[in-house]
């Protein structure tokens, strides 16, 4: 292995940027969810974004078979996976040509020499090696021939050559855990448990993994390490969760808290299935999932649940939500209260079905037949998709309503520290459960403050009634089509929905709470929202930041806030739903909006740039 | 919430204060008289029952019984009656819906509901014709049927109910005349009984939009020629004077007239509805002449929901946490002071 | 009978509102469209508004099974069936007690007393009979004890007692006819062609017929008819025509002019199966009609059908659109030509399935997951769905694009005078066929102007190509995970959808061009809207409006007509649906809203005053 | 676009320009090159080729074939290409699709295609799994199997893609080894020129998510004990010895060694496809050991898009009117001056 032209320097730094890539079978979500996970246990604040290929296994060496994993770490609190590339770990050519614009000049690149082969820089569509044609001067370049370092590390244990070639990841992690002074000890641990029984394996891993950590302690090149010192992050315990992780147990506690059971009626989808795998496996925890034949018979499975008295959840995305638009309208007239998750994608139709983007707003919001107004909320990173599951089931029960739950793939898939809820100091649920005596009870009778109607179970003697999705009298809930009855009705439902603002938390805004710019956002993007903000703000411009968890109502405090500042951006990974949105309901105020449809998100850089650009009247 | 007898209820406690609304004449009032006659013989808990239906003339059905029920959207009432049942797996849930509500917009449900077996009945009320939105030909139409959307003669073959319950892996199906209260009575405290998805076939007559569809088979005078009604154990016999039966031959069942040919009713098949093997219910449930009424195949095995239940309360013993507060801190979790 | 309290007196008069009400099994939609049509072949302008109970038929003489058809007739064009009935004839209590609202003092009340029997009031919940409690003293209340008239009139003939009383709605057609100067000539002949061949039925119904026409004429109680003059129509040759029928219409014509043949894939769903219906049985044009299993295999079957090359249509409600909103996914992916007619009815969910209403909007615009734009365009009355269909079908094939065309129960059920179009008058359609040659040509190509991507048929030799629903590569049409592609794609296909503005007329502003308030509306609702300015507007005030048929994109001098008015508002049968939509189109405007949700179209008086109330500044 | 001999085109035409995106291993391979050797044989212009699919591994297929093709949405492969055929009827149109997106989203579109018997062929890659999504239950996975929706092993029972084919009243089913080329090229081109929905199940096996789902029945030393490979009209006779063979017993299939307890080759069944009783081939597709491969099914008869056709002429034949403004100014119309 040689180092090239740049010398590379260890030292202390903020925050760090790593990105594995490789084919899809090398194993880089694995090592990057290791690193990760080390760096997090070491204090360090992370944030992570696996980007994946669409195809389950793509032919070896092909670009759109390349798979990635990015990870922050920080001593700050770090709230994205990052804009640029620091160190990139490139097993192929393939995943060098596809990543090598998100690395800046002067950053490292680390290359397994081995698969720098002519078959594989075909598959890449590279005419020539650019290990050798100079292109990469400008980068810290580190080669070196991984897959047979490893194999020779390895070789004794008895494996096959497939078997061996596999422990490559292992040995590359073991390089970067070198440059920035990790342990070994929690991925040894991790290797001992994953493959318990294979002693050969184990033996393998983890050679490959201690023979990458010494390759790079020993070889001169490396002067010396990165360390990241822990960051300043909130006393407490903590461990690294996906969003989708958070969500399954955002529920598993919603059931806890409100004594009511769960049950899942779900059809799988990328990037929504983890949720309905995660409560299966759960299953102990009392848990009823059912994988449906369809998205419609998920939802309906739901709603038939609720009427029985659970906590009725449905999972999906996009095109699943599509379907289950009338559906959601039966559980709006017949007011019970459902879950309904939606991991977006980017649409429309199949689209990029794995990757992130904020194009169902709309669609949440006015997705549906007829005037069915129901509340929609969204989760802003993936531990937050813990609290957000918790809340939606709470509005769901306590107001008798359904409940749209916004996330996306980005931040389902990807992790962060979550200091851990105790269930005892999270808040009860109070599902809106029969109160009336059986005299002046009536299905349609409300709570007087909330509007929701009582929720009665089958089982429950003399109370027995019918729900159905024709328009029902007002208190009695009898079929009814009168026009004056449809108009009340009409109201009453939508009002329900208005006065959850009065049980949802007021707005709070990160920044300048008043002045020049206000920036307005909504779930997945806060990480990259934030930092931008936060770093304007504290260069001293009076840059706020509103970002929506509750979309629909919004919190009470909502216009007092946009009087407060004189400039507005609405930043959202769509074509301008939010926008749409706030111009119906705010439209006494000029927002400016800020767009992208890529599949990925937010750069902190080009948000940075945005906000600056009208701040400076540009 | 578990099975008692209650000998206290009776037809009226099982109405509800709902008028009925269907056309003069329908068999729907048929049915629902025979089903306000057979719920309190099945011996459960008024509350314990829960009616589910899709969107049809026969969807309204729920209305009109006074116990708890979902009167849902078109073609979901197999799946809304799953959700019911699997979250509270002591309630008794009836499926009560219609030839397009369950065959055409909710066909998929249908089939998976039977593939699943689900202890919950279907009752399908088959006028082969979409009643409700005034006269469309439905999946069981004939070819040749003069409807609104076929004014030149259908040309869609139909399915039969008992054949696609059969294709679904069915573990019970039956079928019934809409104009007889008293079978129908019988039947559905039966299916009741029954651990798994019953699919029932009511020929209901809609007496605006096809009125006649089944009037020779259901006809009084011409019934006990063209129907035959079998029981399990019982030899496969019909007619006014009990003189015609079922033999098989071949691959094919034959009907015989009983002292004729030197065929007695030793030769006539006896009916084994029991029989896990579906090969005697297809010919049965394909039977044109005589059709055949009464329960075709009843194969009593777990339902889906009993290994449901099993299924909870194993993995929830084997649980490797007390509680959901030591699953967050089991595991890989660290400390920030 | 009797006369009672009040003088009737006839005389001429500009338009008059007749509404026929019974049980549904009384023949009272067809009485209806037999005074219609008579009138409107008298030269009068008509409007009509059937309204039918959700039940098939309901128990005989309950509230519910009430059916009701209402005209108006006048000589000046009529926009609207008309608010207040001056004449009703109510065939039962149950009649009478739903529709005595609707009457104002002073106006006219047909009723059959035979029918005002005790079991008939119960059923209809008076406690007493309302002819003899004085109840209608403020009313001309003509009694006639119909059914015995109807059953002398035609005892001889050897009908059963039933079949007799049939007959009863023809006695009280008859009557009306006589009210106001009709021939029966038409009904007659009618009868003839409907009874073909039953002779009894035949005799029987004429006879009542000019049996309650002579009775009306002899009866010396009815001093004298009404009469009312021809309208000023445009000169032409007319007939009536239904929304329903005129939608299936103008599809046949835009297939005439595009020499695509049409594929309907629909499953039935009210007020929309009509459509099918119609185009099923005028089978003989070529129109393959196709009744699919659900909502989902209709668009599905559409969209194979039109990537075969077909105008390719889907007909449903509200609940059906919902369904659809996946499939439409695709079809914008795929950039292939369908139209999809939702026919709208009070929701949510099943809702008044029989009722109109216009809550489908924010549907039709946003129903969807992921950026998947389409055009919207509305139709305003019965016979102008004859052109808005052929619009549709125009927009989507020389766009390639889906189009969403929204009619409501309302116009669809109702029906006006339509003055016929020769097809040789009708524009040409002209489809993006192919026009590259073999070597220029790749399956996203598309057309500079429109951005249309050309339609290529199976079955042509060289050009075999596979569509479908992930993303597509610009030009090539190959599948492409890439972010700069999306982000163009995504742009591509809503710049596509945009630029359909240079292909649709300029809006026209009825009433004031500039001034005071402008009136927004769009779809079914344009008569009442139209009546209501148009009365103000010709009392002297500033008042215009600006209907819109092709609501996304909308015609380009929109925002012109905007600046050139003081105050705006905006009526829908809705919540506020296009409200939301012109807020985030134009936020700079003030709209108020004006509202109403009760499964009935507005009433002229309604608006007038709402008008009034906004132009004194109230 | 009618039929036609066209004896130029091979492999190589068919193939598409996109590169093939499948698991190294995975048996698509297999089927796509049995599809692209068998689509020359078919002696029909490359034009007139559609294929069809929704969403899953197997959905992918119509991108690597060089015809006209539809990439869909899941589970509406069906409809879409009735929509397609009917447009169009001169075109070969096939439904490339796998177990979920035909059984489980796309049931009902499945059982409707073959209740009305449009001409199109349906190739099912049953690997009873969903792959695509990485590995959850189908409704073809066994009770027991493990996937990541059922870690504690499947509770939901299977449906038989063959008998749901029958229960559909279909009228053609054939099953073949996703690891036999040359029986799926011949199948493929026997199917292309049946008339009417041709049902065609592909065991498929996923290397990834359930490799060896068929080992015991497609690994080449057992195969020829553990398949039977049936025709029509010769006797149904297996073993690597061609020494065991099918008989009747009552209702029921037995297997029977030739040679032994009397039983020659005489007595063995002859496999009649084109019987329209469907009794035989219910017991065929059941059959578990041996598993039953080839045409079990096949009942040529007029199929939907034909009769949709004569329809369509013959009620244009007896048009009231010559064209549309015929009808427009026809009945009841009045002049305004
Ligand atoms: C999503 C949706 N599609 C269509 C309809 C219209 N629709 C209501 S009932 C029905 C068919 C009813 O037929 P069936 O189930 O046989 O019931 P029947 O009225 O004959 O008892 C249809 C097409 C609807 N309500 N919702
Ligand atoms: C509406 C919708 N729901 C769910 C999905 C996710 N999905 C894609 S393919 C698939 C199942 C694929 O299984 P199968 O049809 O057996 O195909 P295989 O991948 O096994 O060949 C699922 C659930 C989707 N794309 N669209
Ligand atoms: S339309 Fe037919 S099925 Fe419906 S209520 Fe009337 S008679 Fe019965
Ligand atoms: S996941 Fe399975 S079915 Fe899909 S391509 Fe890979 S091996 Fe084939
Ligand atoms: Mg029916
Ligand atoms: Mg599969």
């Amino acid at each position: 292995m040689t180092e090239k032209k740049l010398k590379l320097t260890g030292g202390t730094v903020d925050s760090v940027v790593i990105r594995f890539v490789g084919d899809s079978g090398d194993g880089m979500q694995l090592t990057g969810t290791q690193f990760s996970d080390t760096s997090a246990m070491m204090g360090n604040d992370i944030a992570t974004f696996p980007n994946y290929p669409s195809e389950i296994r793509a032919p070896q060496g092909s670009i759109y078979g390349v798979s990635g994993f990015q990870v922050q770490i920080g001593h700050a609190t770090v709230h994205t996976p990052g804009d640029e590339v620091d160190v990139l770990v490139a097993m192929n050519p393939a995943a060098l040509k596809t990543n090598l614009s998100s690395v800046p000049v002067g950053k490292t690149i680390i290359v397994d020499t081995d698969s720098f082969n002519k078959k594989n820089l075909q598959k890449a569509e590279y005419d020539e090696n650019p290990l050798l044609t100079g292109e990469l001067n400008n980068f810290v370049v580190i080669e070196a021939p991984i897959t047979t370092l490893t194999r020779e590390s390895i070789a004794d244990i008895g494996l096959d050559n497939k078997a061996m070639t596999r422990s490559k990841n292992m040995f590359a992690l073991g390089m970067v855990f070198w440059m920035f002074s990790r342990p070994l000890k929690y991925t040894e641990t991790f290797i001992d448990k994953k493959f318990a029984g294979k002693t050969q394996l184990i033996e393998a891993n983890k050679r490959a993994l201690r023979a990458g950590f010494n390759f790079a302690e020993t070889i001169e090149l490396i002067s010396s390490a990165y360390t990241i010192l822990p960051a300043k992050m909130d006393p407490g315990i903590y461990r690294i969760i996906s969003g989708n992780t958070a969500t399954a147990w955002g529920f598993l506690a919603a059931s806890e808290k409100s004594g009511r059971p769960i049950f899942l009626g779900s059809y799988p989808i990328t990037p929504a299935t983890e949720i309905l795998q995660e409560l299966t496996a759960k299953k102990y925890f009392g848990a009823k999932t059912f994988q449906a034949e369809d998205e419609i018979a998920g939802i309906s499975t739901a709603i038939g649940a609720s009427f029985s008295g659970h906590l009725a959840i449905t999972t999906t995305s996009g095109p699943g939500l599509a379907l289950k638009g009338e559906a959601i309208g039966l559980a709006v007239m017949t007011e019970l209260p459902i879950v309904i998750v939606d991991v977006q994608r980017a649409g429309p139709s199949t689209g990029l079905p794995t990757k992130p983007e904020q194009s169902d707003l709309l669609q949440a919001m006015y997705g549906r037949h007829g005037e069915s107004p129901v509340i929609v909320v969204a989760a802003k990173s993936p531990a937050d998709c813990f609290n957000m599951a918790f809340e939606a089931s709470r509005l769901a029960m306590e107001h008798m309503t359904p409940v749209i739950l916004l996330t996306d793939g980005y931040i389902a898939n990807g992790s962060e520290p979550w200091k851990i809820k105790k269930t005892e100091d999270l808040p009860i649920i109070y599902p809106n459960d029969l109160k009336s005596s059986r005299e002046e009870w009536m299905p349609y009778k409300r709570d007087p403050e909330t509007l929701a109607r009582e929720w009665v179970l089958p089982g429950t003697p003399g109370f027995e009634h019918r729900v159905g999705g024709l328009e029902k009298k007002d208190g009695t809930g009898d079929v009814n089509q009168s026009p004056e009855n449809h108009q009340l009705m009409v109201k009453l439902r939508a009002e329900k929905i208005c006065r959850v603002k009065n049980n949802i938390p007021l707005m709070q805004v990160d920044g300048a709470q008043e002045g020049d710019l206000l920036v307005i956002g909504w779930g997945g993007t806060y990480g990259s929202l934030f930092t931008a903000v936060n770093h304007l703000f504290e260069s001293g411009q009076k840059i706020g930041l509103m970002h929506f968890s509750y979309l629909n109502p919004m919190p009470k405090n909502t216009e007092e806030i946009l009087k407060k500042f004189k400039k507005f951006i609405i930043c959202e990974l769509n074509m301008g739903q939010l926008h749409t949105v706030m111009n119906s309901k705010f439209p006494e105020y000029d927002y400016f909006k800020f767009n992208k449809v890529q599949g990925l998100p937010f750069t902190v850089l080009e948000l940075t740039q945005k906000f600056e650009q009208i701040l400076n009247n540009q | 919430m578990s099975e008692q007898t209650n000998p206290v209820l009776t037809f009226k406690d099982f109405q509800s204060d709902q008028e009925v609304r269907w056309c003069p004449g329908c068999d729907d009032y048929i049915i629902l008289r025979a089903m306000l006659k057979a719920l309190p013989e099945m011996g459960r808990k008024k509350e314990d029952f829960v009616f589910v239906s899709g969107i049809g003339c026969s969807s309204r059905f729920p209305y009109y019984v006074g116990t708890y029920g979902i009167h849902g959207i078109h073609g979901r009432a197999a799946a809304i009656a799953t959700g019911v049942k699997l979250a509270n797996p002591e309630l008794s849930v009836w499926v009560m819906t219609g030839d397009g509500d369950a065959m055409a917009i909710g066909g998929n449900h249908f089939i998976h509901l039977i593939r699943r077996n689900i202890n919950i009945k279907i009752v399908m009320f088959n006028n082969e014709i979409y009643g409700l939105t005034k006269g469309q030909f439905s999946p069981t139409s004939l070819i040749g049927q003069k409807t609104y959307t076929s004014p030149y003669g259908n040309i869609q073959p139909p399915f039969n109910p008992g054949q696609l319950t059969i294709g679904s892996s069915g573990k019970y199906f039956a079928r019934v005349p809409g104009n007889d209260p008293k079978m129908m009575e019988e039947l559905f405290v039966k299916a009741e009984k029954f651990k798994g998805t019953a699919s029932i076939e009511v020929l209901q007559n809609c007496v605006i939009f096809n009125d006649g569809a089944f009037e020779e088979i259901t006809n009084k005078e011409t019934e006990s020629e063209n129907q035959i009604r079998i029981e399990h154990g019982k030899k496969m016999i019909f007619g006014k004077n009990k003189d015609k039966g079922l033999i098989l031959k071949g691959f094919k069942l034959e009907v015989v007239n009983i002292g004729e040919n030197g065929i007695t009713e030793d030769d006539i098949l006896v009916h084994d509805a029991h029989e896990a093997d579906p090969t005697l219910h297809l010919m049965l449930v394909r039977l044109q002449n005589p059709v055949v009424m009464g329960e075709i195949r009843r194969i009593e095995e777990t339902s889906y929901d009993e290994v449901y239940v099993e299924r909870m309360e194993s993995v929830a013993k084997k649980s490797p946490f007390k509680n959901l507060d030591e699953m967050f801190f089991s595991g890989d979790t660290y400390v920030v002071e």
